[in-house]
């Protein structure tokens, strides 16, 4: 049997397969249909210091292969999450890394510190895909020195593995990359939704209530393991693969794209025990392949004489 | 959480799709887990096809149960339904459920349940028709619909008809219809329950608030995950706080009063 | 019936249909299938000024609702394509865009001079996806200041309409469109293909010869949208839409988002005919809905109290 | 320009699904327009969904024609394969056809067709036996299969068979038992057609070119639109010179003189 534990910065996981941040809630809706200790770790949805409601409907729409979400991050606020669902989340035998969204770096400081000082997180995500208020809207995730900022800035608070989520939606993503491992960052999540947009012709107007939300699914894997591959190539700290994995196979791409975890996100809505079944994918692959570690895919990319794009023309 | 009824995934063999109406199918199958612990209101999430492409879930009000076997009725608005459409015997069908709120059919305090469908609203009333009346509750059905053709009435207890272009029963709203023969004949410690177009709901909640009736209304929308992880279909609640509850979790039936309808 | 021409720079379109670079070849392929005249406008596969026989194999590669190209812009040049290809585009009652590609400044202006003096070109199309040699493989396409500059350098070559190709792969894609405003560029088409990679995880090598490729098809038609509806709020001059149009609704939710035209690709694939059904199902839905004019569509999205995704949280 | 028949995209009513072996599934489909003018070696692409997942069509080589009906013949190895066997009769198909160059049966100079299928390369053959039939040509046939179980011996000329694990017929690979049996008993003016995976194509081509036969093969590849409007199929052509064919317009049948094999 493959051995699938993986140490991330510290925080063992007991396989490479986590659920993605905002596609689980809390961990305890699906309690009934998937076991989390199954899971390498499980991500809360993005928390902020005080609660969000979420943006008016609507709030999602199916894609080919996709769907596009504007939720608003909505959420119980951190307080309310350590009162009413850590206590859960500390049963559970599986690593909880705590996603944070803010719109201030200060707001960043404030929720890990709160975070930090209670028993059960074991390690934080940052979601840079927020708006920054005090640039005017201007999302964090866009401006590297931003990120970087903000890295710089959290580092010094926790012992616990710190990840920066990535957006997609920049030119170069492996710039970001380099920033949050210059500055401490242990891990890179790679990638947040793709910005995208739906209109209803009947009524011509946006589906969206926020006239754009995020594409995930299927219908963005390409794109987000090129996006991981980029990547991996750019930096040393691990990088955990996110973007329309559904099953074992999907996720084995990312790992030898060079991820050195996946997270599931779309796939949970329609099988809560997805990320499960790939996990079980994943171990059986490499019994079949003579793999004896899950790590030895990583980054294991065969690109033979092949040449990236960049050097060949589309 | 969700502290009703176990949910579970089950792979449930297709018994059969026969039509309900014009344009109108029930598709039955088979499930002696889920069909054991339905409740009336709450719906299944149907995996229509192993495709990426409809990618997510398409929910459903359970509207019969028949010993292991559990029908749903639809009409063919996009590729998901038609593909339930063209289900045959024998196939598997992926089924989420029972997921959702069911009607509180076991508050105190009323000893007749008003029964109001609008189109395919209807969906969950048989099933609520059989509880109440185990619970020994007088039950009186309205049903509406655009016409004649597309009326269901199966499995309902002697419904009082309305059609909006007059081709059978009441020429007019079933609302217009139910206020008319509520007012006229009043019942004892009334309690509505209605499904259907959004605008019907509030025709309804705005009877009920008037003459001071209890009232649920089953309320619909596009979801994500029918599970309360994705956040995807929030409806706004009462009180001058903005706050949203979820359909699929905090619904889909509401109390009128926890929601602003 | 509503009317359906439209005056791109000059240039009369009979509809607001066309079909895009690289998937309909010089024209001539489909014509058992397709008539062509029923097209607003036919843009052919890249030009470039030697003939280049393009990646080796994979080229592509279906993915989920889309498919992966890597084709290296394989084409017979502009030379043989004058002599070969054009005679029969010239008896084509339809508009003929010529769309050029490059690695040099100088080479995109050699061959808009070439077509320049032959008959049967009605128009010129940039594609900027390519790399740029003189600055080591980096695109053209992502560097705002270079896509100025061709802009610059060709716009006193011809008085026909000249389009620009933007590609998604940028941060602010907005300011590309208008850097070709600023330069006297006639249109924008946005998009060319996002960046995605497939992985064979029997071989762990990548599916295309190239490692990466182009994605395209339905998957992509929300980011394409998101991105016309930026472009067209950004700029004055007309955006022809692409990515990911299938269906006569797809288009109209392109041209509501503020595109002038929309372009068809990967859909000719399945069916030569989808440009010349989708141009007839905007009619209809122009007649349907008492739309004298399909171009009082273009821009025509109501977003009412609707706040763009940059003034709320994903 | 494709100077081939006409191609056409016509929506086909299903015949039928029949299993032609184990594992093997034939599904048959008319349409009058296209029977009526494909040549063996010829493909037809398949939408087999309409749907946006699978998105291209599938290509597969005719294997028979009985009037307006068509045939082909396929094993499940993805989702189109699997949507394919489902097929009812009724159901409508659509079918883009004919496509690409045919088998080049009408050259002068031969007396004796030698056909070489390896496992589901037998498709082609059957409409080619005919063909070279009633240009009056001898007909020679060699069929190869991994296992007896796969191999597909209909509407074939007594074709001597092979397999690889010896369950019938010669024990070992199509090619060596073609080339034996050639060799042992030599044909008047042969050619060869030879269908199948791309390593038994090599070993056809090796042993064509060291016996001077002429011979063409029938390649197999992804493929994008199957009508040359997308370049995704690449072929490398013989010569000095880097160069690409495309399959599906200047194949999928080739002269291994014109192609990298
Ligand atoms: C709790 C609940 C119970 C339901 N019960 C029933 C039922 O018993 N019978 C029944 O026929 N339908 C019911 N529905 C609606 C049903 O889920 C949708 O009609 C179905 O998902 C459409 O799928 P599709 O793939 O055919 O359509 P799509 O291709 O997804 O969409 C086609 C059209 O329908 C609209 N649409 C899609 N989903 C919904 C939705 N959830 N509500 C309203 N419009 C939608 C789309 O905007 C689009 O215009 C219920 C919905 C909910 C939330
Ligand atoms: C000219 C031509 C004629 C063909 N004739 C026949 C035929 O008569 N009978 C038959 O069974 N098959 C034939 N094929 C192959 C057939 O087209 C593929 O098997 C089919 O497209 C697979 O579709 P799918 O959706 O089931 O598989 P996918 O889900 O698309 O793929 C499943 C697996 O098959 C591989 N694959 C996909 N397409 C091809 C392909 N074109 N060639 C090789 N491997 C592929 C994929 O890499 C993957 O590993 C032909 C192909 C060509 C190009
Ligand atoms: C409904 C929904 C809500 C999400 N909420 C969050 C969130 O709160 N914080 C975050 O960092 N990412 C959030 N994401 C992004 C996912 O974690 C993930 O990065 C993205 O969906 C791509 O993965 P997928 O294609 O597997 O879904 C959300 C995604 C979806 C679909
Ligand atoms: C196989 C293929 C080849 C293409 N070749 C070119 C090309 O030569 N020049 C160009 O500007 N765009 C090219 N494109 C991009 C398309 O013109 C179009 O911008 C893109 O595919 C998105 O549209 P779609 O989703 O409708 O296909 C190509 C696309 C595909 C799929
Ligand atoms: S549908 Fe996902 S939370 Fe309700
Ligand atoms: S498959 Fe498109 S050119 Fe051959």
């Amino acid at each position: 049997m493959a051995r699938t534990s993986f140490l991330l910065a510290g925080l063992e996981l007991k396989n490479r397969v986590l659920v993605a941040s905002g596609t689980y809630g809390y961990g305890d809706d699906c309690i009934d249909m998937a076991d989390p200790a199954k899971l390498g770790g499980l991500i809360t949805k993005s928390l902020s210091l005080k609660p969000r409601v979420g943006n008016p409907p609507v709030r999602i729409v199916e894609t080919a292969g996709g769907m596009l979400n504007s939720i608003g991050l909505a959420n119980i606020g951190v307080h309310r999450f350590v009162k009413e669902r850590l206590p859960f989340l500390r049963s559970v035998d599986t690593a909880v890394i705590a996603n944070i969204a803010a719109s201030t770096v200060e707001e960043y400081c404030e929720v890990l510190r709160i975070l930090e000082g209670e028993d059960g997180i074991d390690g934080f995500e940052i979601n840079v895909s927020c708006p920054n208020v005090m640039e005017g809207g201007l999302t964090f995730g866009t401006n590297c020195g931003a990120v970087a900022d903000i890295t710089r800035r959290l580092r010094p608070l926790t012992k616990k593995p710190l990840l920066v989520k990535l957006t997609p939606n920049v030119t170069h993503i492996a710039e970001f990359a380099r920033a949050v491992e210059g500055e401490g960052g242990d891990a890179v999540s790679v990638i947040n939704t793709l910005i995208g947009m739906a209109i209803d012709v009947r009524t011509r107007k946006p589906v969206l209530s926020t006239v754009t939300g995020g594409l995930s699914g299927p219908a963005i894997k390409p794109v987000a393991l090129a996006k991981v591959y980029e990547v991996a190539r750019s930096v040393r700290i691990p990088v955990l693969g996110i973007g329309g994995i559904t099953t074992a196979s999907d996720a084995l791409e990312f790992l030898i794209a060079g991820a050195s975890a996946v997270q599931i996100g779309t796939a949970n809505f329609v099988d809560p025990a997805a990320g499960i079944k790939v996990a079980a994918g994943i171990e059986r692959y490499c019994d079949e392949n003579g793999i004896a570690d899950v790590g030895s895919l990583v980054g294991s990319l065969d690109v033979g004489k092949g040449v990236s794009i960049l050097d060949s023309w589309l | 959480m969700n502290d009703h009824s176990k949910m579970m995934i089950d792979l449930c063999p297709v018994e059969g799709v026969r039509t309900a109406g014009e344009g109108i199918f029930a598709l039955s199958f088979s499930s002696a887990a889920i069909s054991r612990s339905v409740r009336p209101g709450q719906f299944l999430n149907l995996r229509v096809e192993e495709s990426r492409d409809p990618l997510l879930r398409r929910p459903f009000s359970a509207y019969r149960i028949d010993g292991n076997v559990i029908e749903v009725v639809f009409n063919v608005v996009g590729r998901g339904t038609a593909a339930m459409r063209g289900k045959k015997k024998g196939d598997l069908l992926d089924v989420m459920g029972p997921l959702g709120r069911p009607f509180d059919t076991v508050s105190l305090g009323y000893d007749s349940g008003i029964l109001i469908g609008g189109g395919l609203g209807v969906a969950p009333l048989p099933l609520l028709t059989s509880s109440l009346k185990k619970e020994g509750k007088q039950v009186v059905t309205f049903l509406g619909a655009r016409t004649s053709a597309v009326l269901v009435t199966e499995y309902l207890q002697d419904p009082h008809i309305a059609t909006d272009d007059g081709t059978r029963g009441f020429h007019g709203t079933v609302v217009d219809l139910a206020s008319a023969t509520l007012r006229a004949h009043p019942l004892s410690r009334p309690r509505i329950f209605a499904c259907g177009p959004t605008p019907m709901l509030r025709a309804v909640a705005a009877f009920a608030r008037a003459e001071g009736i209890p009232c649920e209304v089953s309320l619909e929308g596009p979801m994500g995950c029918g599970i309360g992880i994705c956040q995807g279909c929030p409806v706004e609640t009462a009180g001058d706080e903005k706050r949203y509850a979820l359909m699929c979790k905090d619904g889909p039936t509401f109390d009128i009063r926890t929601i602003k309808i």
